[in-house]
């Protein structure tokens, strides 16, 4: 049995917008209401993420903002913020109160404007990315948020040999994926010696190392297991772990196995009965080259050490024994913060239907997608799979 | 189940009405609205659905530049922004639809009678409309 | 039967604190720990509110922060921002996490830091709540917070005869129960006289009509109903509404109603099989003097337009009918927004308890909490009772 | 139950390590930690409670002024507020705790041994410990 199951789901393009979050957020609401088949009027609740509205735009309070501009006002609504894992967590409250009959149809989705229409330049975008530093302990001494995984890929690179151009291969892999993805920020495949050239952002990482600012939004609606199989394209939801780590960072004990994934994993699979042996394939939040690879270790589809090699191998290339972003992931679909989490799922949701077009995945059955927040401290991980 | 494969943005009308078109329309004196196609509900402000009654069957209506005041307050405690203190709010009854907009000249009570009278756009370059006592 | 119970309850002092946010949460939660007899350890999940920590310090991800802080890293951490009902919608969440089985044991909080240590001034504190009108269609005529209510109570003003002396009443009430509050932000007195003549802050509100800026924190144990018995003192949640109204607001039907607030009281009183008239007392969102005529109307307590004129005549004094804000509410006990509705919720407990001192409302056995965010567009109406 | 009544705050421990002393110290050139009572674990930052154990007997510890570095990075493009580029952050292992810090002087690698060697302090007054190649 599922624990929920996704009946409609959809995106904006990820990429430079100059509309309201409301708008934006109207447009895959609607898309994902429209392909569940689903009135606005039936839904019974929203899950709504939303990072840093506040800060780019001086605009709070967006849940019921949003649930009117999509003809919801009334209905309870929820927003959650978690940094980089905030439409996941918002995903993951919903499916518990669709278990446990609280809500039998609800919409869940996120929203976030990051790119320079908001009238922040890099450096005001990069110091509210680092709020989500320790304030007190970490932010004083300049971090950044490549700066936070640039420390924890430096210490992978020195105890398990990864390199600079494993790191590249990652990049060049996503944007290949990217470009065959009409969603997606980016649409440009790149090499690895142009990666290589790039600008250096926060040694390991150049800019080709980093996911863009990007603007977007993304819903799916989620059902209730027995209600599933009155709706046309159903795909479970198997488990939802959620874990939490130390922060400041330097009070993890081995900060760059990032332990919050492989808690939220465990959780996850144990949920869906299954093991990362049964992923067809796995959307990762590779918001640096880097991150993906401590990723592709945390969820057990590459031995631990081995996450660079296997980039460059190929062993993660769609093509490869487990594709990772398929989608392109944040580093070439993009990241608008709060609908990161939530465009994952449309991505399982598309390649679990069997419609992701050229980008699709042949055959696959079950996937899995991590969503992390700030230092990795916040990790969402889901499983889903074909409706049995 | 819509095509998603097309790259199709299924959420958006090309005829909706939209913030960039609202405002336009604020700018040239004009005031935009939308009538629901089911409820009959007419917004003052642009959404995608009726929030009454969830229809997305919305038609862009003409509101009137005409009303009476529901409501109003005079603020003397401003945001960072507001280069003034004094100035009079309210909430404008256009017959079909409501606003929230500025008030200027002569100070208006609930009940009076109020015209367009222009426009205010702040730091972010967003508009809000002016009325006058009539 | 009750759909979960508050098993420990603590706050800060609300006002001003010189101390980062998770050393005030910390006082706040490790207060309520202490309060159950519960273990950091023994804590299966935080509900955490903060409404505006991105804005006012560039804090955000806050939900892991303090969950470190208090010895809970690990357990899932989620953080809600809701405007002024922030951690009342957390503590909605919880405790339909923990009538569904979800978790046994969690901890609901919330933490803000509004006064001048944080930085801004009270221009750039006034634009940081303005943050929860719409950006678009309400902020860009110079809005305010106290000028949102000021529409909606003159409006009440025009139609019901309400008078700035009975607005005064309330004030003056709200002082007076603060003053026996030893956690109230202000320990004064004041009169009807005094506060007609403070300075206009946006007619018809004046000084003495607006809660004060406040730092503080607050934080309950809320367990399951089987798990209750096994602790001293448990307070029964019999219900909680949760519903939500058009934004912006002159697209309300007629704002000053409150419809969300009528909605989740509704909702509240027919979980917990009771009504209005069942109610011992009462805490309501006093944002301002107008904001808690308005809801004493709309959770039913007064009949309609007769909020003013029974503030006046004390009907909701300590000693009248239904005793309205004990604590002093946000009025004079204060209002550290992201605090404030698990706040309420420590006054329940503590009054249920029979634990208010010399602001103990005799023999109450239920209550209600009602707390609302932006123009209340978000309104959670929360009913306790002695346990049966 | 305790005493609610009494106004005191029962989450305070007079004696628990607090971002203020921690501050003060660091001014002064020292670092202080915490142990666990419970667990042993030490950290580097004031918390109210072990993150590892849950266990609030935590005792305030000084810590090493000398270490290694565990990891570290070069920011090249820096957040408003940072008036530089190019500037290193490390993570430095303590031998009991770790703390994140700025590295000034001559570029240090994983495993170089640093000496505590200043502060520096942000906008708001927050200070963090600088490091140097011993
Ligand atoms: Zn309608
Ligand atoms: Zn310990």
């Amino acid at each position: 049995m599922a624990r929920a199951a996704v009946v409609g789901a959809d995106m904006t393009r990820f990429g430079v917008h100059d509309r309201p979050m409301q708008e934006l957020f109207g447009e895959a609401a609607l898309g994902a209401l429209a392909d569940a088949g689903v009135e606005p009027g039936e839904v019974e609740a929203l899950y709504f993420g939303n990072a840093m509205g506040g800060q780019t735009e001086n605009d709070t309070h967006l849940g019921p903002k949003v649930a009117s501009h999509v003809g919801m006002a009334g209905i309870p609504v929820q927003r959650y913020e978690d940094a980089c894992a905030t439409s996941a967590n918002a995903f993951k409250n919903a499916v518990e109160a669709v278990e446990g009959g609280v809500h039998d149809v609800v919409l869940v989705g996120g929203v976030e404007r990051c790119t320079p229409g908001v009238g922040k330049d890099t450096a005001e975008m990069t110091r509210i990315f680092a709020s989500a530093s320790h304030r007190q302990y970490e932010q004083p001494t300049g971090i950044t948020f490549p700066g936070v995984f640039a420390l924890f890929t430096k210490r992978h690179m020195h105890e398990h040999g990864t390199t600079e151009e494993q790191l590249a291969h990652v990049a060049v892999k996503n944007h290949g994926n990217g470009a065959l993805n009409p969603k997606a920020h980016f649409g440009k495949q790149t090499t690895v010696e142009e990666a290589l050239e790039g600008p250096i952002v926060a040694d390991p990482f150049r800019l080709m190392d980093c996911c863009p600012f990007s603007d977007g939004a993304s819903a799916v609606i989620l059902v209730s297991d027995d209600l599933a199989d009155s709706f046309d394209a159903p795909v479970d939801v198997g488990g939802v772990g959620h874990a939490t780590d130390v922060v400041p960072l330097a009070d993890k004990e081995v900060p760059h196995v990032t332990q919050a994934a492989r808690d939220a994993a465990a959780q996850a699979y144990e949920q869906a009965d299954t093991s990362a042996g049964g992923m067809d394939f796995a959307e990762v939040h590779d918001c640096f080259t880097g991150a993906e690879v401590l990723a592709s270790e945390a969820l057990g589809l590459i031995e631990d050490g081995q996450g660079g090699f296997a980039a460059a191998e190929g062993r993660t290339a769609r093509d490869g024994e487990i594709p990772i972003n398929p989608s392109g992931g944040l580093k070439a679909k993009g990241h608008p913060i709060g609908a990161t989490g939530t465009g994952q799922l449309v991505e399982l949701t598309t390649q679990l239907r069997g419609d992701a077009g050229e980008r699709q995945i042949d055959g696959a059955e079950r996937a899995v997608a991590h969503n992390l927040g700030g230092d990795a401290a916040t990790t969402v991980v889901t499983v889903m799979e074909v409706r049995g | 189940m819509t095509d998603r494969g097309s790259g199709r943005a299924s959420g958006i009308d090309a005829d909706r009405l939209t913030h960039e078109a609202w405002s336009e329309a604020v700018r040239e004196g004009d005031l935009r609205g939308q009538r629901c196609g089911d409820c009959d509900a007419v917004q003052g402000t642009p959404k995608a659905a009726c929030p009454h009654c969830g229809s997305t069957a919305l038609e862009t209506v003409e509101l009137s530049t005409e009303g009476v005041v529901y409501t109003e307050t005079t603020v003397n405690v401003p945001p960072l922004g507001v280069d003034e203190r004094g100035y009079q709010v309210a909430v404008v009854d256009l017959g079909d639809a409501r606003l929230m907009a500025r008030l200027e000249g002569e100070r208006a009570e609930i009940g009076d009678r109020v015209v367009l009278s222009g426009y205010d756009e702040d730091d972010d370059g967003y508009v809000t409309p002016r009325f006058e006592r009539q």
